[in-house]
């Protein structure tokens, strides 16, 4: 069966190590929060300028002038720091985040990313997007593998216009766990209960697949 | 100290000298550490034709979404809009200028516009529509494009605390774009929530030195919150 | 907590995996802020060939300058140096090469450096020897020169205060370079006078956050004092 | 008579206006601290990381972790703030200080200078003033007219390899105030005593006299 989003934040949780900064992008990637393992210890990076986000506030402990990058209200944890917004995306751009997480509407066998414009509907903004997938070196991005309609969202080429070029190695979608090198797509692990051909079926680009493909573990 | 007291009394004093077509580069991260007061003068003045750079552009009754109705805003260097209905009228029809710049890009540009850097190479927007008209470079087998630095006319800033020489201290995530913005305003004007006396803030611990101030009002605040989210239920409810 | 803590409890530890021909970038400004103990476990291990990335070079028996007897330091990126005899000696004999960089390009280079930045525009140098081989262009009718950032295998620091996560206050002018360097290191060793409990220092005073440092030894300081100069007698005596 | 080294500080310092940061270089410039007028305040940025420089210490103040960008001890005026040398920088670079005042070995009618470096002599190195030259609008230099031999500091062009390019327009000698534009020194102001034709005779450079010039006044 396919993931659910809370699966797909469980399943991306494993990929934490102890003294990880992670910056976790809006939507799915903020749940993994949730489903960080009780023995390590990671700090959260949020791109307006705060190290070390704490969790969401009590009524009583809501400040206006505390917020994370998706404009909710937060706390700090212990050891956190707040900087500006150069000295948080030299923080980005320099490497220093550990993992990044974030969404996207399409990723492609050569690791580009498309994932804050749909030409024709109205554009926001890429935010802070841009700069991470540029400046991380460890990325993983979290979507469904395909639309509603079946249309796969891993290509050979992404048809949207790009948040980065080339910086994408990993991807979780709700079917499969997957690398991209080589200008492939290598099939990791399936989601339980979900075959490699359902995923064969759903994967544009170019797919290799290892004689074994293991379940996801949770 | 008459020369470095950048105290005003007035919002009018404040703004005094912007006139239509100028540059405002203004703090604040969504409505976070906006000069609300600072925005709402503006307003008042009614100049039009402006440039404004922010990371966001407000919401419809509050922060720079409040210069969209009488169409004051020519043009917003942004990383992330559309958060009112107006913006998106104005957007769609052509009436607003867009720039969607990567909000990494946009705080590193008005850094080097108030460092004298007139432009520098980042990754950032690479092999995407940012690059387009760009010079494009490589360093050690990696890919970057040249981007150019901002300054504007005005900067305004939103401070938690000043001294009257315009020492600054921000306050939690307030602090945001404010520091980079201060320094790249030609008139960069500042409004805090308390002035103290000079020589009350610790000189290690200023944010922004007062070189970079040139007119500072202490003004009171709503502080509007984009999404009061609290632990109990864990769920965003946008205001 | 194990996962960022930075604590380590021996010098030999803090410069472990230091090998001949690395880069090292100090901060520190004459004898002012230097991570006096690392560099003199630099001594200790006798490593050779190293370039050095610091705005000066310490005097004859003390700071960097420890590090000439034995004919540790191949290369120097710096503004000011030759405070001392054999530093003299050696540069003038073609065994020391010596990169000059004005002050605070080279400031501005290791923080490009740390903030992936590969390149930046600066009119400083433009017109005279430090522009030779390097790109000049025109922005808004002014010249500058294209000056590339710096990264180091480590950088070694020197902090008043930190948490064991590694974050850091400075005091007065020790902070010079030292935030710049420590956001430039691969391996980034910061020294400091106290360690205090996580959650003791306020966040919005950290000036370096955790996230740059690698290792961290508490140390005592000579700080030694490069020119005493007193009210009474307004007359600096050197030491 | 040409100005002694406090009388050259004791003119800049008319050139002080309340409120300006003012850069000091080393030497000469250091001096001028000493001749601020009563009824104006200057803050004084040192390089290193100060802005708000003050006296120097007593003996009971002095503190190895406060000095200015000569290295001498010093203390915080009221009001002081400290900050990294990449801020300290951009500060200077960005054309934030309002009067820079530095020494030299040579300018010329262009505006150039040099000041760090006699070839064949030990070159210690430019440490902030290449910065300073081309970061600040107005800059006054002060210097000897002439070497001890009569050889003219003020030329046609520098010999020396540069400090800066095209960006001197005033400067303060022990005979003369000078402005430079549109390729020539420019007579302002001459030493009390001292003669138009004692300065022509040590002004290597084109010289533009108007008809009068008059004594600087203290």
């Amino acid at each position: 069966m396919a993931l659910s989003r809370e699966q797909i934040a469980q399943r991306v949780a494993q990929e934490l190590q102890d003294g990880y900064y992670v910056n976790l992008g809006i939507g799915i990637p903020t749940l993994v929060a949730n489903f960080i393992p009780d023995n390590i210890n990671v700090m959260l990076q949020s791109e307006n300028g705060l190290l070390g986000m704490g969790q969401f506030p009590s009524e009583e402990e809501i400040d206006a002038d505390l917020i994370n990058a998706g404009k909710q209200t937060v706390t700090m944890a212990k050891g956190a720091s707040i900087f500006d917004s150069a000295e948080s995306f030299a923080m980005i751009r320099g490497g220093h985040v550990d993992l990044t997480v974030l969404g996207a509407f399409e990723v492609d066998v050569n690791g580009n990313i498309a994932s804050y414009m749909i030409p024709g509907k109205l554009i926001k903004g890429m935010g802070g997007a841009m700069d991470l997938v540029a400046g991380a070196d460890n990325i993983i991005v979290t979507m469904t593998h395909a639309s509603k309609h079946g249309v796969s969202k891993l290509l050979s080429n992404c048809t949207l216009p790009l948040t980065g070029k080339g910086c994408i190695k990993r991807v979780l979608t709700d079917l499969a766990f997957i690398e991209i090198k080589d200008g492939k797509f290598h099939l990791l692990e399936r989601a339980p209960g979900v075959s490699v051909e359902d995923i064969i079926k759903l994967t544009e680009g170019e797919l290799a697949i290892p004689v074994n493909v293991p379940e996801m573990q949770f | 100290m008459a020369g470095f007291d950048k105290v005003v009394t007035s919002y009018a004093e404040a703004m005094a000298g912007l006139t239509d077509n100028m540059t405002v580069i203004a703090g604040g991260f969504g409505l976070c550490g906006i000069p609300e007061n600072l925005i709402n003068e503006i307003k008042h003045k009614g100049t039009k034709g402006l440039t404004l750079v922010s990371n966001n552009c407000g919401v419809d009754d509050f922060g720079l979404g409040v210069l969209l109705p009488n169409r004051q805003i020519k043009k917003i260097i942004a990383s992330y809009v559309g958060e009112n209905a107006e913006f998106e009228r104005q957007m769609m029809a052509g009436e607003l200028e867009v720039e969607l710049t990567p909000q990494g890009t946009l705080a590193e540009k008005m850094r080097a516009g108030g460092a004298g850097i007139p432009a520098f190479f980042t990754a950032t927007g690479f092999g995407t529509p940012v690059a387009i008209g760009k010079e494009e470079r490589q360093f050690n087998g990696r890919h970057y494009i040249l981007e150019e630095s901002i300054t504007g006319d005005f900067a305004i800033i939103k401070a938690w605390k000043a001294d009257r020489y315009g020492n600054l201290v921000f306050r939690k995530t307030a602090r945001n774009f404010n520091p980079l913005a201060a320094t790249a305003g030609k008139i960069t004007v500042v409004e805090v929530e308390e002035i103290v006396a000079v020589g009350e803030l610790d000189p290690d611990q200023i944010h922004t030195p007062g070189i970079y101030v040139d007119r500072l009002i202490q003004g009171t605040f709503e502080k509007r919150i984009e999404q009061r989210t609290v632990r109990s239920s864990s769920v965003a409810t946008g205001e």
